[in-house]
């Protein structure tokens, strides 16, 4: 099972500062090991973010987003607002986190 | 200052061996003696790894003398400076072939490596001269060091004569010849670039075609 | 319910799960662009986005530093006065053009940041849709070498 | 440096700078890299680590079954907060001067019935060493802010101190590296990268204190135990065993010449 996300979500003047960092190697599939084998390419692809149930954020990623993924967003919404956060990567992998606006 | 700069490396050469001279007369302080809790502490802390064994740490007499910094910079120091350059001057073979300048390009590709010798590299990997870690060199190169002196312009201000050329080949080769404790490596005394690489850098510094000297 | 299956299958094997196991909605799924991300070019990647030559607009903001000190980990931000629906990071030197692509619902900002990898000094492309019209703002980066290289 | 040297130093740079006006160039690159810097800030990965540290040193583990809450990290048992700032130290159940790794295997050892071999022996981010990198990041995110406050009052840690000085200056292997080669003066870089100056508070804080942390070029979390042997690798030397004396010692240098600096950890590194 992947590693937990950290998302900080906090409210100004009625705009919510998301920021999200992800666990995930992100293999590009450009890299070779030890052995001069090619790494296959593995990373996340999708990632779709929902305040109090409705989307806020879609995103898709390539293999040239970093390791350890970050993101940051903005969109209008209040404290307490419930954030779930999904991503799935290209082998299906998947992971759900949430949080909540402070 | 310039203007020395300017001239030639021999007058440097020879500021360097007056200072020298002068520094032999007094003698107070001694190199730091062997402490067998230090060594015992050494031998017990590291282990051999691939190509990197644990004879790396067995130093010999340069690397004894410029691990002792207070004695080296001392009066007495400066003496047993003489004689450790010495010792590395020794060392130094001209080329071969009598040729002292290659092909720059290949010399810039050595220049950037910062390769190989490492307990993760092989026997066969590659060692770079890892030049820009410390040096500019060529201009356009951005990411450089400053730990050395800058080689931009290294020809086309010094000139091409044979004493520049000497000079460089033997600085490349064990740049200890002339400053004991230099922080360069000996590229020839340890095997880490060959006649042909040391040659191909010699010309990204002293090839009038260099971009170095542009 | 059978042509929901058979939009399913077109897919590849990945976004059939996410769609399957309710991450994703079979409406976004439909939208990952996965022609885009393997463009080898700008010229793909705008073809594939349907932003066949998108102007350059003082409107869009690239927000990234002019060197990076290392290739693996480059900030980038876009943002802009217009009311972006959808917005997208290119790097034209990549072995793949497309580094990212956002969705933005009506309520978002038109903010982003995130961190991309650079094999090499590229130029990289802001590229923001609103109104149904791309517009987009262009930055070189240089990638230096660094450490000692060992 | 002997002084024909340090003559032929300042002739060759302060020629150089005046004549070419490296100076000047050098300082853009820096200015942006700077702000490389500061874009990269917001957001360290390190917190991904610290996450699971936390966990694993609540979570009971090993043949005993136990958590290490109890562990002595130099404060008393269970003291979290600040103990990064105070190691490395002499411990008197051990006899002998810890850094943090070290002391954290004696934890595992001792309250969870984990031999400290199969942690030494492990490759780094892979296995044991995995959790403690882990357990480490949580450690030192709750000394950031804190005050770099190391003793040498106890003689094993002056002696330790003292062996570090040495270890410092030693020079060896194929390019007649020593830890002073790169960090013995100020104002110097590798490449782009500044090199602090270990022999100062200064340059000591600035080592010291944003250790450990996250390297983007290898998208990992470095323990200083890490950083350290890279360092002797890049140095060519041969592998420092995971938390010998030589790289303890080391840590006491750094850590004590650093004293009165901040702890910054989890830092983020190039």
């Amino acid at each position: 099972m992947s590693d937990p996300m950290r998302v900080r979500a906090t409210e100004k003047d009625g705009i919510v500062d998301v920021k999200i960092l992800m666990k995930h190697d992100m293999e590009s599939g450009q890299r070779k090991d030890a052995s001069g084998k090619v790494i296959p390419a593995w990373f996340i692809s999708a990632l779709n973010v929902k305040a109090q149930g409705k989307d806020v954020f879609n995103a898709q990623f390539g293999p040239a987003v970093s390791k350890d993924p970050f993101l940051n967003f903005k969109y209008k919404g209040a404290k307490g607002d419930k954030l779930v956060v999904n991503w799935v990567d290209t082998k299906g992998d998947k992971r759900t986190d949430e949080a909540t606006v402070s | 200052m310039k203007t020395l700069m300017m001239t030639s490396t021999k007058h440097l050469f020879l500021v360097f061996l007056g200072c020298g001279a002068l520094a032999i007369s007094a003698n107070v302080s001694a190199q730091q003696k062997a402490d067998p809790q230090f060594e015992k502490m050494m031998k017990n802390s590291f282990r051999a790894e691939g190509i990197a064994g644990l004879d790396r740490i067995d130093q010999d007499a340069t690397q004894k003398f410029c691990s002792d910094p207070i004695f080296a910079s001392s009066k007495a120091g400066a003496a047993k400076a003489i004689e450790i350059q010495k010792i590395n001057m020794a060392t130094i073979k001209q080329p071969t072939d009598g040729k002292y300048v290659g092909d720059w390009k290949s010399g810039e590709a050595i220049a950037q490596s910062g390769r190989g010798a490492t307990w993760t590299d092989t026997a066969t990997t590659p060692i770079g001269g890892g030049c820009y870690n410390c040096h500019e060199i060529d201009k356009k190169e951005i990411s450089y060091g400053n730990i050395g002196p800058s080689l931009w312009n290294y020809g086309k201000n010094r000139g091409y004569s044979q004493e520049v050329m000497t000079y460089t080949w033997n600085r490349i080769n064990n740049s200890k010849a002339y400053n004991a404790c230099s922080n360069m490596p000996r590229f020839a005394h340890f095997k880490l670039l060959n006649e042909k690489q040391i040659q191909d850098l010699m010309a990204l510094l002293l090839d009038p075609q260099s971009p170095v000297n542009q | 319910m059978n042509q929901q299956r058979r939009a399913l299958i077109k897919y590849s094997a990945v976004f059939g799960l996410m769609a399957s196991a309710g991450l994703i909605s079979v409406a976004q799924a439909e939208e990952w662009n996965k022609a885009a991300f393997e463009g080898k070019s700008l010229d793909d990647v705008f073809k594939s986005l349907g932003a066949s030559s998108p102007d350059k607009s003082s409107a869009v903001t690239l927000n990234a530093p002019d060197i990076a000190e290392n290739g693996a980990v480059v900030p980038v931000g876009i943002s802009t006065t217009l009311k972006a629906e959808q917005m997208a990071i290119l790097v034209e030197k990549n072995p793949s053009t497309l580094a990212a692509q956002f969705f933005l619902p009506a309520g978002t900002e038109p903010f982003v940041t995130t961190r991309i990898k650079m094999g090499q000094t590229s130029n990289v492309y802001a590229l923001v849709k609103a109104d149904g019209k791309w517009s987009m703002a262009v930055k070189e980066i240089k990638v230096t070498l660094g450490g000692c290289g060992g | 440096m002997a002084p024909v040297s340090a003559l032929l130093k300042r002739c060759l740079m302060s020629s150089l700078l005046i004549a070419f006006g490296q100076g000047a160039f050098a300082q853009t690159a820096a200015d942006d890299i700077a702000k490389y810097r500061e874009m990269i800030a917001d957001g360290n990965p390190s917190e991904l680590y610290e996450m699971s540290g936390e966990e694993l040193w609540k979570k009971p583990a090993g043949p005993k079954n136990t958590t290490l809450e109890k562990c002595d990290l130099g404060l008393g048992p269970g003291v979290v907060d600040g103990a990064a700032a105070v190691l490395p130290k002499y411990f008197k159940d051990t006899n002998r001067v810890q850094d943090l790794e070290s002391r954290l295997m004696t934890c595992m050892d001792k309250l969870q019935g984990i031999p400290s071999q199969g942690i030494i022996d492990a490759k780094f981010g892979a296995g044991p060493k995995k959790d403690m990198d882990a357990i480490v990041a949580y450690i030192v995110t709750h000394s950031k802010g804190k005050k770099i406050n190391v003793s040498t009052a106890h003689p094993k840690e002056k002696e330790m101190y003292a062996m570090g000085k040495r270890a410092f200056f030693f020079q060896g292997g194929p390019f007649d590296f020593s830890c002073a080669s790169c960090h013995g003066a100020s104002g110097k870089r590798i490449r782009l990268q500044d090199l602090p100056n270990i022999t100062t508070q200064e340059g000591a804080a600035l080592g010291w204190g944003y250790w450990p942390a996250y390297r983007v070029s290898s998208g990992q979390f470095w323990t200083m135990q890490q950083r350290l042997n890279d360092c002797f690798r890049q140095q060519r030397f041969p592998f420092p065993i995971y938390g010998s004396d030589v790289t303890i010692a080391l840590s006491m240098y750094m850590a004590k010449n650093a004293n009165g600096g901040m702890i910054q950890t989890p830092g983020l590194k190039r």
